[in-house]
């Protein structure tokens, strides 16, 4: 399917606190979650009241509480983005092959990324374009996916350029195949189904029609 | 609010199913979660596959489990022990099956099931009969012999100290295969001689993190297997 | 009597050979020892191969090992972080080769490496480039990567405190890749910020014990790699 | 080659002690050491002064001191054998992966170990005699001899019924192959090598003869 560049024009749809905020509706009370690093953060912010919430960071702490004031916090209390945190009663340190083993072993509950692309079979491509200047790096993505119960993807649904990062086909390499749950974007919900994109929720003032048309492959109507 | 602490072991076992896999921590007495098994005899949960290092002592725990007839199979890397009589004579009769494996390969098989890993090659074992029908591979010039992570439908362990979380704390040799165990089954079950708010516990301190623990019972003197046996106690 | 106290990092690192694998701690500036790896550009061994999760910022620590030209290459999971420009200069241009590990792999591979294990299955990287080249297996339905241990010549890891058998404590996040780099070098070297005898540290609560350790290095006011930079240090 | 079965007469070579004592001889200040059930852990009475050695006990502890006074102890403070014991400082608990990766990872120096045979090129049997009716247990022993920098076999030379221990082929279930580093018996010091059984020291009172005759495999005698 070829689609035109169209940018989502504002205020078209959830800024990046209203995804946040619907993505932390989902989420159960007592899950173990991990938050990618950058947009993916802002879900701990709209925690519904009466839900806890455990936080995961990679490089090996359970319990992560929010960030410290500025210029306070200690620089080795940080998380998977090199940012000092804080901690919550109930906190545990532990190495790396303990803190992938809760990942790569099912333990966690959730992982929220962003993306560069999601494909209709659940593809994730999040860690390089492939550009022959890039840096390569990868950290624990590639351990995220493979591991976690439900991949949660919050992303804007096209590039800068009006580009759809939801694709019937990943052109950037993989971070892992057939391993996105659900995409949150600016536009809408939609989860991955052997169908391939299935609708759960438009945004506020959005049409089917016009996240369909910045969407790189079809999008299936809510069935109910 | 989280708060994993079940009332009692009875409770804690009570959705064992018939058929499942329990993994059991303990090296001898040591560790051995004497109530949570003696709750799961009550339960009456029957057909199951015990992983556990050893098969118990006496007419207590483990090896009372073994004498009401609930175990189909033992994973095991020592199952006679000095006092140890049910297992040997269930196991000469054909009533119960063994699968015998190294204790490291039988630790680092359960570690590999909690984390993912499906299976690892290990130099353990390689030329002995219990590689037999094993793939084997060589290394840098040495055979290794394929082995798979173990997952489990429950665990139950023993702790010293555990919080509201699930954050566990062991007792000296006691912790031996409880923190990989813990990791490796759909249901941990732990009972602890204290329980603790989240919080009161060293964060750098901790053993077993709360992510791999479902359920924490209060059990605030335990019984040990060798003070049960010298009294004579007979468990069903 | 058993003291793996040394006098001082340059004496710790003096036997680094050239061509030598070394393992280094630290996630970002967390856990980094950087005093360590000063002495060892102070050392002057060249054509090392560096296992390390980043590739260190600014011109200070693992960043200056590399601007000095003493690596030929990485392996390592993140070269890129905020900050970074060494690395990604001589990587573009070609002065130096880059194994990229995804995080988890890298760290189980080391633990792998450190506990005789030769090779094991993961799930993750099934099905993306870092897969390319690499053995698959199907296990339960899903495809699995072959994965080899890792072992290195030195490692050189930071502390919080270390006693003179070499058992070691660590500091929240610092703590990271340090307890299985520990385990799978053919020297360990700690660089520790209090030094205590065998004996004052709580048996239950040690997190690297003092086999895996060899050397231990006082290193009472450890510098921070945010704060030389900030200072607009450059070593060597 | 067959041997006729031929006791030891006492009182030729070595006791028990007077072999434990030999053993720690060998081992030098500062070894991370496993002594096996039984006879082996007489060794830890004979450590020459001066020299400091850690004793591991693959149930999860480095730094094991010696029995406490009978009836004293804690039950969960136990040895492989499951006997109570105490811990010296410096002493750290761990679990069995961790234990068990000291072991397999040559972390370890030195495992002293009982034996059923030893083979001259190594092999080591000491878990099962292979009879019908015998509940297999191997414990933590194939992994010890898998993984230990060097294994050391202690034991009578010949069996009570006076058949060698010391063979061509091993006929039990072995524990590894190629394993064994040096053997201690009542009779003699004896290395393994890629020639076979070699002579490193006979005991007070036995002749090279004597030690001979009592082996199913050829001794080669010191070459110096």
């Amino acid at each position: 399917m070829s689609v035109a560049a169209k940018t989502t024009e504002a205020p078209v749809g959830w800024a990046r606190e209203g995804i946040a905020e619907r993505v932390a509706q989902d989420i159960p009370n007592g899950s173990y979650v991990n938050l990618g690093i950058g947009i993916p953060e802002l879900v701990a912010k709209f925690v519904p009241a009466g839900r806890t919430l455990v936080y995961h960071t990679e490089n090996g702490l359970l319990g992560m509480g929010p960030s410290p004031a500025a210029g306070q916090g200690d620089p080795e209390l940080i998380n998977a983005g090199k940012r000092r945190v804080t901690m919550m009663p109930g906190a545990a340190f532990f190495d790396q092959a303990t803190s992938f083993g809760m990942i790569r072993g099912g333990h966690l509950d959730l992982s929220v990324l962003g993306a560069l692309q999601v494909a209709a079979n659940g593809d994730l491509a999040n860690w390089s374009t492939g550009a022959d200047d890039a840096i390569p790096a990868v950290g624990g993505a590639m351990d995220l996916v493979a591991g976690v119960k439900w991949v949660f993807v919050m992303t804007t649904h096209v590039t800068k350029e009006g580009t759809p990062k939801l694709v019937e086909r990943c052109t950037y390499p993989l971070t892992g195949r057939g391993v996105v749950t659900r995409v949150y974007s600016d536009l809408a919900v939609i989860d991955i189904t052997p169908k391939g994109f299935q609708l759960v929720e438009l945004a506020p003032g959005v049409t089917f029609d016009f996240a369909q048309e910045r969407t790189g492959a079809p999008i299936l109507r809510p069935t109910h | 609010m989280i708060d994993k602490r079940f009332a009692s072991a009875r409770e804690a076992v009570a959705d064992v199913r018939d058929g499942a896999t329990v993994m059991i921590g303990g090296f001898g007495e040591a560790g051995s979660p004497i109530e949570l098994i003696h709750a799961l005899i009550d339960q009456g949960a029957k057909g199951l596959t015990v992983i556990s290092n050893n098969t118990g002592t006496g007419l207590v725990g483990l090896a009372a489990l073994l004498r009401a007839g609930r175990v189909r199979k033992v994973v095991c890397s020592f199952p006679k022990t000095a006092g140890s009589t049910v297992f040997p004579d269930l196991y000469r009769a054909g009533k119960v099956e063994l699968e015998l494996v190294p204790q490291g390969t039988l630790a680092e098989r359960i570690r590999a099931g909690g984390a993912g890993i499906a299976a690892f090659y290990t130099p353990t074992a390689a030329g002995t009969p219990l590689a037999d029908g094993k793939e084997t591979r060589v290394f840098n010039g040495r055979e290794h012999v394929l082995e798979h992570g173990l997952r489990a439908d429950f665990t139950l362990i023993k702790g010293r100290i555990a919080d509201t979380h699930g954050n566990v704390l062991f007792h000296r040799t006691a912790r031996n295969f409880a923190p990989m165990m813990a990791t490796a089954a759909a249901v941990t079950i732990v009972q602890a001689a204290e329980v603790v708010e989240a919080g009161a516990l060293d964060a750098e301190a901790i053993v077993t993190p709360g992510i791999f623990v479902d359920r924490v019972v209060h059990m605030p003197s335990p019984a040990l297997e060798s003070a049960l046996n010298e009294a004579g106690a007979s468990y069903a």
